[in-house]
Parts: structure tokens; C-alpha cells; sequence
């Protein structure tokens, strides 16, 4: 291809956008609404799984040791976890301390406690696993290794909490990946066919280009960069617009993330090719005379 | 002209063409051989326009052969019929324009898709719209130009490549008789330069008037084929009764290779 | 024809009509009186298109006053206008046929919009389609149809409604000579039941046989505006020479008041 | 209007519809996608409310009883609880009773109670209220009246989770809320535009009606027909792919609500106006000539 061909090719694509500006800014229009559909949802499912990591940050494993337990052993014990597989921060926590944390988490049922006459509570070390870790699989492993140790007298790490923890989280993400997938899928037919509409709405221009021996490849690749340049200009709206509601949103909530850069060129990137092969796809059925 | 010096650039053989069990064009015979002018002539539903259809590739032939140069209807690869459009220029009866371009673009579309040069093309469509007297209109977009001067963007377009061949149907339907006169004067020159052409109209007193070869169809069927009976430059023979008063804008047309190329020889490029 | 019968259903005053600095029209003033037949003719960019477009007020006067029967270009209201234009069958030079409707029902459209009767559009479409020779092709789409073939579905539509006024532009343009003669006849047939007919064309020679009224348009003026100089059924004055095959369908049209209405006095109804 | 131009309407409408099949099914076939994300979004939204519901349900007030207090006033209280305002239901739990279900509820703490000399808990009453009423506000209210009936140690109802849990369904409402208008504007916008593309694409036959003397009222109202039943069929495609969705999820979850008849009905009823008032602005434009 020569340097004449890059340029008509170029002069053609420029000139399909600039004229029937009209149908054009209403399918960017179009494409930019469902997309925007796609990225609130991303951003949604975005911050919910921090919430859901956060929560998960906060979990521990609870080492209870044997009563009345020599300083030199406790400290043995406590250097031995920090030498363990997986683990962040090892935290100690006498019985004494124990049980006022406990009295203040029964809350309005704390005049229960009224009624012992000694603290039935142990010494116990709170150990932070790294995040990634933190799998009941893992975690029952650990416990029943850590309980065979001398000084330890039990394991906890919220078995029953965490499991149900994960079936919800489990079932989060696969409502969430379903709701997703219908977004997707939506979008991205939504846009293939609005692009699909502009094709057809020019027809008859396709029509005279064959007629004044173009080659297919001399029609499609205007439409393609025509295509894409909306796919691109709807990218833009969609997470300009999106920018805004994130702005809207963390005036309500604190803490709210953003996409991050590398996923926003992604996406970007992404809408460039889907216009692309919107225009593509469109074409083919003129082309094939 | 000696037999030895003719090439046939279309050649029709026993061509049939039918839509459901309408015959459109039956058994179809004919050659045009390099340089040679034609009419085609017949009433309204002839067959003209279909004939000339086959012949530019855009639909095929029920039975029966086309060969345009050196590309033939049953062996034709999709890929390279848009080769075979840029050795024809092609006046489209309903002009066939594109709404959304200027004038100038309309008729530069045809050389861009051939990969003319950008000052090429500028050059050369400057050129033909003087010559049909549209320069003054080259900013304007077809749909706010009178029938006449659609039809003079669609012939500019179709001989601005410089084709081997020209395919015309109806150049004139639109056209008063001074513009027709001076039409018919850029077509013989174009001819004269070396380009064959085929030019379907129904206006047999004008056609009948230069005593050329005509083609005479009726029912989809060939019913005469007149031989050539007049040789050399046709322009001669128009006639000098109807002073035109554009036809200043055509003269000094010379389409016979002072430009970029042999506009009859031209092949396809990429 | 005495003075006191004559009532002026088109009148254009003092009329110009400019698209930037551009002059199309220019001080027009012509009046076309009731049952008239009047050809306008002017080369290529003249303005007859542009005139017409005004008298069916698809456009309006950049000066000037267009009267069409009861309708005043100035005072016009965009509710209204629909109703002129029932009033006027309008061949346009494009055609201007929806592709994606058969013939019949192209033809049909224009009696729908006014409220006509299934059963009467039937009779009426069938009737005059056999006359423009085209009922073997009414469940065809334009687009397969030849040039010829939509002019004549084009003048079908405009004589449907058997309208009080006949604006036709070129609407011979893609006709041979033989279909032209019996769509003469056929606007004759209209004329002479009624219906004020101005017809468009560059075919100065087509017209002068008739000896009718001219108005020769050159570059937005009219230079002349030849009286009427023959009265009675122009048919008379139809060349013998030409033998009309399709002749025959076109005897026995008669548009003067069998129907359900009389064409001419055919008001708005809602 | 008479009975010609009744007929004109219908037959013009039908024609419509018959006639560019390919870019009708096309046009459908964006809006029911883009209906269909919004009906996923109301059946969702729908399911977490009727959870939320559901929790709210199980949410109870507990009347404590003095120690050892006369049977014939504990029932007093009982019937004077059963003839209060919004009160459903009131259930007696002893106080060993309760103590058996603290143990459980405490799960890996209960070895805590195992210190226990006797049993401190007292008798209840456990409340049922009427679902609307169980707010902060009407139940404080009604706890410190019951609070000063004779025999009644204390009123409890779970203050800091009810105000939290309010605080968070308002929270999810809210944002639900916002989602739920950003995906249905943004499927009116796709919706109307997508019409609009379509009677864009008619252009010429709606100039060819308007001169041959076609009224502005019998173009549109063709167009609009054809719009509302668009609406209609995209509708339809949407609320059917929906009822597949939802099949699917209720493999996965039990106890999946769909929407009831009447907000479909209303559905596609409002999406025949969408379709009709599309087409009717996009019209307006050409028909002002
Ligand atoms: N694709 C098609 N399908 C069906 N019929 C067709 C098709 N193309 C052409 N025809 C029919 O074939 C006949 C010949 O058409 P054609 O356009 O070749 O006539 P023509 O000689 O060019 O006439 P005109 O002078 O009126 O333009 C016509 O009756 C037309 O209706
Ligand atoms: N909307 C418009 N904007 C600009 N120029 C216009 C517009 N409409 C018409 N013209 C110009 O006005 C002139 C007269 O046009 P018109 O169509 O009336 O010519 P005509 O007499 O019908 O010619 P023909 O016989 O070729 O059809 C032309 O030069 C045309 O380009
Ligand atoms: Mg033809
Ligand atoms: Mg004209």
C-alpha cells in the first residue's frame, strides 16, 4: 500500500466523521450510555470486593495457650509462629485483657459475666495471616500443626465464620459474574449493532465506492477507523461520566477506589476494537456483492 | 480499419439473463473492439441498462459469457472486479451520486480509489469539471444541483480516470440540447483519444443523425446490429446548426496521454 | 376560449428565489389559467425545476408571491400544505419513488393520504397502471425497475388523484420515443378533462410540434412566454408518424368525472 | 378520522413492520438487550429487598421478667403484651431455655459458661411486631413503655444492630437507587435513539409521503405505531430472556422471587411508550420541514 492509499485512506476516514456529524454523536451517544451500564457496574464490583478483602484483612487465628504457662515458653511460642509459613503479626493478648474485650463484646448481654467468680479465659496470641491465605483449607491445616505444639491448648480461627463467609462472598461473585456477563453482552451487541445501523444507513455510498472499482479493503478500512474512533469517543464519555459520578459518590461514601490508569486505557482500547469490528462485521455483508 | 488492428474489449456471447422466468436479455452477441463508438439503443425495458450491468461485473450473466479485456464473467474473482471498474467509467442512469460529498470529492473518488496521486487528482478534476462547465459548483453537494448537472458530476466522474472503455447509459436524458451537443462532443474526444465506448440511449433521431454503428435491442433481444459505417472523428459530424453556447468549455480536451499515463492502457495498481 | 371562463389556478408574481448570492429565479410573473396546457422549457440550471418546486411550496420565494388556487405562498400555514399539494399530482424529475414499496403501492400512497377508499384506490391504481403499461410489474420494487419504467410509475402516481393541477418535471427524460408519445397522450387526456398541466423539458423540439404555450426559461428569466396559440384536444396534434405500440393502452381514459369525485374540484377532506 | 384513514393507519403500520425486517430486528433486538439489563437490575434489587425483608421478619424485642415472679403475672403481662399496638406474636422462653440457646449461640465460646454456678438469666418474652413498625424509633418508644410495666426488669430489642442495619439497607437503597438511574436513562436514551436511527433511515420515504400530501398526523402515526411496537417486542425479548435467567438462578438460589404480573404488564406498557415517543421526537424534526 502507498503513500497515496495511507493518505486517502486517512482524508476518507476524517471526512466520514466530519460530515453527518448528527447520526454520528447519537451512537456515541448511544454507545457511551451502555458502556457507562458496564463501568458503574465495574466500579461497584470493584469497591464491594474491597470491602470484602478489607473484611477478610481483619480476620485472625486465635492461639490459646495452657494455663500458668512459663514467660521463656510463651515467648518460644510466640517466635516459633512468627517463623511459620504465611504469618504477618503475632499480637498478645493476656486472659485478663481477654475477658474485658470479651465483656464489651456481649454488649447489652455482658451482666452474664456478673456471675463468674474467676476468669475462665487463657493467654492467647492473635496471628495475622496474609490475606491470601486466609482459606478455610489453609487455615484448618495450620490450626491442627500449631495445636500440637507443647503450651498450646487450642486453635480457633472462626471455622463456622469463615465458611459461611466464603459461600456468601462465593455467591457475591457469581451473581456478580452473571449480572456482569449480561451487562457484557448487552453492551457489546448494542454497540456492534448501532455501528451496524450507521453502516447500513450508508449503504448506498458503499454501493458507489465498488461501483468506482474500490477495492474491499479501500471501503472497509474508513468504516473500521470510523468505528473505532466512536468506539474511542464513547470510551471517553462513558468514564468521563463515570468520573463524575465517582466524584458525586465519594461525597456519600468514604473510601470509595477508582478503576485504576492501566485499566482505563484497557477499557479504552477495548471500545476502539469492539467499534471496530462492529463497522467490520457490518461491512462484510455489503461487500460479498 | 484492417481486421489486424482490432481488439475486441467487450465481447458478449450468447448471454441470457433472467430474473424468475423473465427474460430480461436473451441470447445476447455482440464485440466492441478497441476505440470503436456504439449505441445501444432500444425502447424503455429493453434491456439496456442490464446489458450494460453485465458488462461492468455488477451482476452475472444466467447463461452465456462476458469478457471485458482480460477478465471474463465465469471465471471472475470477486477480489478483482474492482480492477476491471477502473479500466470502465461508468455513467450511471440514476447518476448514482454520493449525497454527502461535494462535487469535486464525487469526482475525485473515482482516481482516489485507484491511488492517483493527491496533485494528480487535483489537476485532473479541476480539468474535466471546467470542461462541463461545473467548476463554479465544485463546492456543492449534489442533492441542491439541478438533474442536469448531476448528470454532468456522474459523466465527469466516469471519464475522469481516463478508462479504456465507457460505459453511458442515457449521458443525455437530463440534458437541454446545447449541453447535449457539447456532451456528445467530450464523449467523441474521449473516443477519439482511444477510449471504445458504449452509450445506451433511447433517442434514436440523435443517435441515427452520425450514422454510427448502433445496437438495436428490443424484448432483451439484438434485432439489428448496424455496422460501423463512419470512421474517424465523430465530432465532425455533429450538427452545426444548434450553436453551443458552452462549447468553449470543451475545447483543447486532448485525453491522449499528456498526462500522468495512458489513460487506455491503464492497468490495475495497488 | 373567452376571457370570463378563465380562472388562473397557478399564479406567480414577481417572484425571486436566491440560494446565497446566487440567483435561481428572478423576477418571475406568469399565470397558467384553469385546463391549460403550458411547457416550460430551458437548458440545464435554469431554474424550471426550482420554479416548480415553489408552485408544490416544497420551498418559498425569497421575493415574491406564488397563488396556487386558494393557497397563498405568503400566507401559507404548514397544516395546509398537504392539502395544496392533493390538489397538484407532481412528477418530479428524480421520480422520487419509495424503494422499499411495490409499484402499486407507490401508486396507491398518494390516494391513501387523502382518504380514498380501499376498494376505489384498487379500481383506480389497476386502471391507470394498465395504462402506463406497467401492471405486469405492480408487485415489483423500484430498484428493479428500469429508468423508463419509474418514470412511468412516477407519472401514474401524479395523475392518481386525478389532481387539479399537473406539475411535471421532465417527464420524459428516460422515455424512447414511442412510450413518450403515449405519455403525451396520456397527459393530453388529462388536460383536456380538466386539469391545468405545466410540464418541464429541455426537448425544445418535442414541444414546438404542439404549437402550444411556451415559457422559455434562461438562467432564473423568463426571455419568453409564447401565447397559447392552439385550443382543443392536443392529442390531434400527436405526430402520426410514429406508430404508438403501447397506444392502446392508453384508450378510453377518461379522468372527467365517472369516479367517485371530479379529479378537478377534488378539495382537501380530512 | 374516518373509517379510510383508520384503515390507511393500520395497513401503513403492518407495511412498516413487514418491509426492512433486517434493521426492525436489528433495532428490537438493541432495545430488548438494553431492557433486559434493566430487568435484571429491578429482579435483583427486587430478591436483596425481599431478603432484607425477610431479616427484618426474624427481628424480635425480648421482655425480661423479674426473678421469680407469680405465674398469674407473668401471664398479665402476656396479655397485655398480645393486646398492644403492632404486636403479632409473644412467645414465652423460660430462663433455662434461654440459657440452652445462649450456649449454642455462643458456639466455640461456650466453654465460658462452664464457669457458671447458676443460671442468670432471667424469663422472657420474646415479640414478634408487625414488619413495618420494627424501626428505631417506634420501637424505643414502645420498649420504655413496657419498660414500666410492673414485673418487667428490662426491655431489649437490639438497638445498635437495628440503628446499624438501618443505616445500611438505607445505604444500599441509596446506591441502588442511583444505579437503577443511571441504567434506566441511560436505556431510555439507547431506546429512543435507536428508534430515531431507524426513522433517520426512512428519510426519504417520509419526504416522498409528505409530497404526494400526506398530513404530519398520518406520517407519524404509522411511525409511532411501529415505534410502540418495537417497545412492545423488545419488551417481550427482554422479560423472556429474563424468565430464562431467572430458571437458571433458582438452581443456584432457592427462594427467588420474580416480578409479579402486574409490574411486567406495566413494563411493556411503558415500553411501548418509550418506543412511540422515540419515534414521535424523532419525527418532529423532519416534519417541521
Ligand atoms: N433485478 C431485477 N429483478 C427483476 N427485474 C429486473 C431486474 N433488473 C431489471 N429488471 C427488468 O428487466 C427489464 C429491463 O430493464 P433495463 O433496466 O435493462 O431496461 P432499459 O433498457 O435500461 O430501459 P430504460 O430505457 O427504461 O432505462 C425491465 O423490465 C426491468 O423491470
Ligand atoms: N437548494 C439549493 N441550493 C443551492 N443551489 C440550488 C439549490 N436548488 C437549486 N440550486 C441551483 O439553482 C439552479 C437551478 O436549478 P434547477 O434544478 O431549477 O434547474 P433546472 O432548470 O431544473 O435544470 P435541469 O434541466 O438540469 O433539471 C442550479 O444551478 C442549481 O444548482
Ligand atoms: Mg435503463
Ligand atoms: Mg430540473
Amino acid at each position: 500500500m502507498n503513500v497515496n492509499a495511507m493518505r486517502y485512506l486517512i482524508s476518507e476516514s476524517v471526512l466520514m466523521l466530519g460530515r453527518r456529524k448528527g447520526s454520528n454523536i447519537i451512537s456515541i451517544v448511544i454507545m457511551g450510555l451502555s458502556l457507562l451500564i458496564l463501568v458503574v457496574f465495574l466500579l461497584v464490583t470493584l469497591n464491594i470486593s474491597r470491602i470484602i478483602e478489607a473484611t477478610r484483612e481483619e480476620h485472625r487465628v486465635y492461639v490459646y495457650l495452657e494455663d500458668g504457662l512459663a514467660q521463656n515458653v510463651s515467648q518460644a511460642i510466640q517466635l516459633r509462629l512468627l517463623g511459620s509459613e504465611g504469618i504477618e503479626e503475632v499480637i498478645f493478648i493476656s486472659k485478663e485483657e481477654a475477658l474485658a474485650r470479651f465483656r464489651e463484646a456481649l454488649g447489652e448481654n455482658r451482666d452474664i459475666l456478673e456471675a463468674l467468680e474467676e476468669n475462665p479465659l487463657p493467654d492467647e496470641y492473635r496471628v495475622k495471616l496474609r490475606p491470601e491465605l486466609i482459606r478455610s483449607d489453609f487455615m484448618g491445616r495450620m490450626a491442627s500443626e500449631i495445636e500440637g505444639w507443647d503450651g498450646v491448648e487450642e486453635v480457633r480461627y472462626g471455622r463456622r465464620w469463615l465458611e459461611r463467609g466464603e459461600t456468601l462472598v462465593r455467591g457475591f461473585y457469581i451473581v456478580d459474574l452473571c449480572i456482569g456477563a449480561i451487562i457484557f453482552l448487552s453492551v457489546i451487541f448494542v454497540i456492534s449493532n448501532t455501528v451496524r445501523l450507521m453502516v447500513i444507513s450508508r449503504r448506498k455510498a458503499i454501493d458507489v465506492m465498488k461501483l468506482v472499482g474500490a477495492t474491499n479493503a479501500y471501503i472497509q478500512v474508513p468504516f473500521i477507523m470510523e468505528g473505532a474512533l466512536q468506539g474511542i469517543f464513547a470510551a471517553l464519555l462513558a468514564v468521563g461520566l463515570l468520573v463524575l459520578i465517582y466524584l458525586f459518590g465519594t461525597r456519600y461514601l468514604s473510601g470509595l477506589v477508582f478503576l485504576d490508569p492501566g485499566a482505563v486505557v484497557g477499557f479504552i482500547v477495548f471500545c476502539a476494537l469492539l467499534g471496530a469490528l462492529g463497522s467490520f462485521t457490518a461491512m462484510r455483508r455489503f461487500l460479498k456483492m | 480499419m484492417k481486421a489486424a488492428e482490432k481488439r475486441i474489449v467487450i465481447g458478449v456471447y450468447h448471454l441470457s439473463r433472467s430474473f424468475g422466468k423473465y427474460f430480461a436479455l436473451q441470447d445476447i452477441n455482440l464485440q466492441v473492439a478497441n476505440g470503436e463508438f456504439v449505441f445501444l439503443v432500444g425502447p424503455s425495458g429493453a434491456g439496456k441498462s442490464t446489458l450494460l450491468r453485465l458488462i461492468y461485473m455488477d451482476d452475472f450473466p444466467t447463461t452465456g459469457q462476458v469478457v471485458v479485456g482480460p477478465y471474463v464473467s465465469t471465471r471472475m474473482k470477486r477480489s478483482t472486479i474492482p480492477f476491471l471498474r477502473r479500466r470502465v467509467g461508468i455513467v450511471f442512469q440514476n447518476f448514482r451520486l454520493i449525497d454527502e460529498r461535494t462535487v469535486f470529492e464525487n469526482v475525485a473518488l473515482a482516481m482516489k480509489v485507484t491511488g492517483a496521486g493527491m496533485s494528480e487528482i487535483k489537476r485532473q478534476v479541476t480539468d474535466i469539471l471546467a470542461r462541463v462547465g461545473l467548476y463554479h459548483k465544485r463546492y456543492d453537494y449534489p442533492p441542491v444541483l439541478s438533474g442536469g448537472e448531476q448528470q454532468r458530476v456522474a459523466i465527469a466522474r466516469a471519464v475522469a480516470n481516463r478508462p479504456a472503455i465507457l460505459l453511458a447509459d442515457e449521458p443525455t436524458g437530463n440534458l437541454d440540447p446545447v449541453v447535449t451537443k457539447s456532451i456528445l462532443e467530450l464523449l467523441f474526444k474521449v473516443n477519439a483519444a482511444g477510449t471504445a465506448v458504449l452509450m445506451a440511449t433511447h433517442d434514436i433521431d440523435l443517435v441515427r443523425s452520425f450514422g454510427q454503428r448502433i445496437i438495436y435491442l428490443e424484448e432483451g433481444r439484438i434485432v439489428r446490429d448496424k455496422e460501423m459505417i463512419f470512421v474517424g472523428d465523430l465530432r465532425e459530424r455533429l450538427p452545426d446548426s444548434k450553436v453551443s453556447r458552452r462549447a468553449d468549455d470543451l475545447e483543447g480536451y486532448d485525453i491522449s496521454g499528456e498526462g500522468s499515463g495512458n489513460g487506455v492502457e491503464r492497468g490495475p495498481r495497488e
